[in-house]
């Protein structure tokens, strides 16, 4: 230990005492994109002692551009995101406990999860699943640090169940997701730009430095050469339904979602049965129809114009068409 | 004079990074919506204001010398 | 290429107009540590036509806490951290030309290798070498992007030749090098908020974007939540001995180097003979001596307390001693 | 007031991000031999000064409401 982590020992607001403590703690990081992968390379290099992985998604070609950790080969395998950043992570560090978990984020899937976790990156691309977070780590009284971007911007904001305010308080109502990586792209400095406050940010959490953290929230756009901080202590709310006295917890929902949903400037459709499938079964049956791609976590195909990808919790994503309508269609052709 | 910061797709959509506007006082609500007049491009709903650095509330009064920052949230990750 | 790179060219400073240049320049990166090998990653997703990579050095333990692309087989094999980088890089992304040279960074080794350099990015961890580099890449008009950290703090700068200030102008005399990563340690986002700098600048001198160069200073302190920004333009100075009008180039010494130095900090030192060395031979050797690690590139053992590495280019580095004459006996007694 | 701000190891030398001198005007350079004065431990030879974020030289005046940030280059990499 003393060799392989003795510069970050070196480090007076860490030392010897701080290293002990990221050697025992838990961290979830909460999607594999660009901001999970290079979140989780910086806690496993710094030795954080277990990581929990969560992603739904699996490596494409038009990943590699910003997201760390994963290789042409990862892409030409269509292995899922958390299993690729898994194996990458052993390579670089074997001493971290890694699980990781090909699923979608939902308070059903989460819950369980949650048991042992000291901090949680939000590493989504999403509010609808941020908010939800807010919920459920507010519930469970779990710190979370908040991070996004897009173009050549970022921002990130350390949240503290019960004494920041919450991302709720931050925003009067939930962000039309106008600007996405996949609408006006992304240039990797801003992935690393976010991810560099998001990992300070935990690692001052793990190190229990608390009168270190940031107190604001930060923008920049590295582009066009800004960095802004914002003082958020007046926007905590007293009403807050989430962290205010008499929480309603608005965007929790307990029910397990089935509802199929176009995933957001990716010409894709995701569809949820919440059946568990048996892929090697499926294969067997659509042989016939195309050439089957099957690893251990997935089973792809092209179909007409479209690519179909089947996972064993029972999602699959249409590639190829905004239209649920037109998804559901092919979908019941083929494993209706 | 209010100065105002314009943000991420704010500032592509208006065209520079930042305004001039020669007011004596306003509230940030009311500001948004000259600022929606003149930019008819812009969405200012969702969007965060902060004024001196301090987040500010829809009724909260702007004064001339302040600088204003609307920051739009950004989703991507 | 479109699938690959498309949200980057979906970024509009960018495009497939600035695609194209990145895809057709040549960047050199001198120094595969921490910013090195980081920087390196960023450029080789973005698609960079051609890197030359230049590093003295072997991938170490305690290097895996903040060095991108390092793995622990590549700490176990004692692969040079230019080697290592290469393999990594084309793992990610084939497309990209890479050379990669074990050397020794002096204005001989260097100036056969910026042929068609379009930018310099500072990799370098000490100030004798940037000084250096501001003489050369001012004789030779290429530009470059100063970048350095330690602790949670870390600048970077961009320097274009008889435009801005150099790095001359900025530093009334050479620092001491007080604190370095090897005194005072180094959390790994400090290096990543560097190279998000730094990477941010050289693509948009890649796609030839001068206007949205910053043109200041930035320094920050990850842990203690500043960032400050300081405007140059007054500091040119018009009798600069390096960007003046009559040049001197005072750190430009066209000399072979053969002399030993302390590498400091970190209780090595580093002996040069100038003269090639074939490690095969020198193993038939040592061999009696004590038991010997050898690789493609450089040979080393352990010595009493001590550990030698040889490489090819005729540098050996003696670890355990910050005496050169201690290392000077070491060295003599077994290769001498 | 002279505001002045201390970047990265001077920052832990002095013990604090922040100080403030009430003085009326100073040179840079007179300016850092009165800090050298009080906090011996400290190394500003080398150290860029910034005043209201803009370079300064050895002989430029600091006025009293100016802030002074002292920049010491570090070198890893």
């Amino acid at each position: 230990m003393v060799d392989r982590y003795s510069r970050q020992m070196l480090f007076k607001p860490i030392g010897e005492d701080g290293q002990l403590k990221i050697l025992n703690k838990h961290v979830l990081i909460l999607g594999c994109g660009a901001l999970g992968s290079a979140n989780a390379e910086n806690l496993a290099r710094a030795g954080v002692g277990k990581l929990t992985l969560i992603d739904r998604d699996y490596v494409e070609l038009s990943n590699l551009q910003r997201q760390q950790l994963y290789t042409e080969k990862d892409v030409h395998e269509q292995v899922p995101k958390a299993i690729a950043a898994k194996k990458r992570l052993l390579e670089i560090n074997r001493e971290v406990n890694i699980d990781a978990y090909v699923l979608d984020a939902t308070p059903i899937s989460l819950v369980p999860l949650l048991n042992d976790i000291d901090i949680v990156i939000d590493a989504t691309d999403n509010f609808d699943t941020r908010l939800m977070m807010n919920d459920l780590l507010q519930k469970y009284q779990i710190p979370w640090i908040f991070g996004s971007c897009v173009g050549s911007t970022g921002m990130s904001y350390t949240i503290l169940p019960k004494e920041t305010p919450c991302l709720g308080c931050l925003l009067d109502r939930a962000p039309m997701s106008g600007a996405t990586c996949d609408s006006v792209g992304i240039i990797s400095p801003a992935v690393q730009m976010v991810v560099a406050h998001q990992t300070t940010e935990a690692l001052k959490l793990l190190v229990e430095d608390k009168d270190s953290l940031r107190t604001n929230l930060v923008t920049f756009d590295l582009w066009n050469n800004y960095y802004h901080t914002m003082n958020v202590e007046r926007a905590k709310k007293e009403n807050c339904p989430t962290c205010g006295e008499n929480p309603s917890f608005p965007h929790f929902s307990g029910e397990v979602s089935t509802k199929s949903e176009v995933l957001c400037g990716r010409n894709t459709v995701q569809i949820r049965t919440g059946r568990k499938v048996n892929l090697q079964e499926l294969a067997n049956r659509l042989q016939y129809v195309a050439p089957i791609n099957i690893n251990d976590f997935l089973l792809s195909l092209e179909y007409e114009s479209y690519r179909l990808v089947f996972f064993h919790d029972g999602r699959t994503l249409i590639h190829g068409t905004n239209s649920i309508e037109k998804a559901k269609t092919i979908y019941y052709q083929l494993a209706g | 004079m209010i100065k105002i910061l314009l943000f991420a797709d704010l500032q592509e959509k208006v065209g520079k990074p930042e305004l001039e506007l020669k007011l004596e006082q306003i509230t940030v609500e009311e500001l948004k919506s000259e600022l929606q007049k003149i930019y008819p491009l812009i969405n200012l709903e969702s969007v965060m204001t902060a004024v001196n650095e301090e987040y500010a509330m829809a009724d909260d009064a702007i004064k001339s010398g302040d600088t204003v920052a609307f920051i739009p949230p950004v989703s991507g990750g």
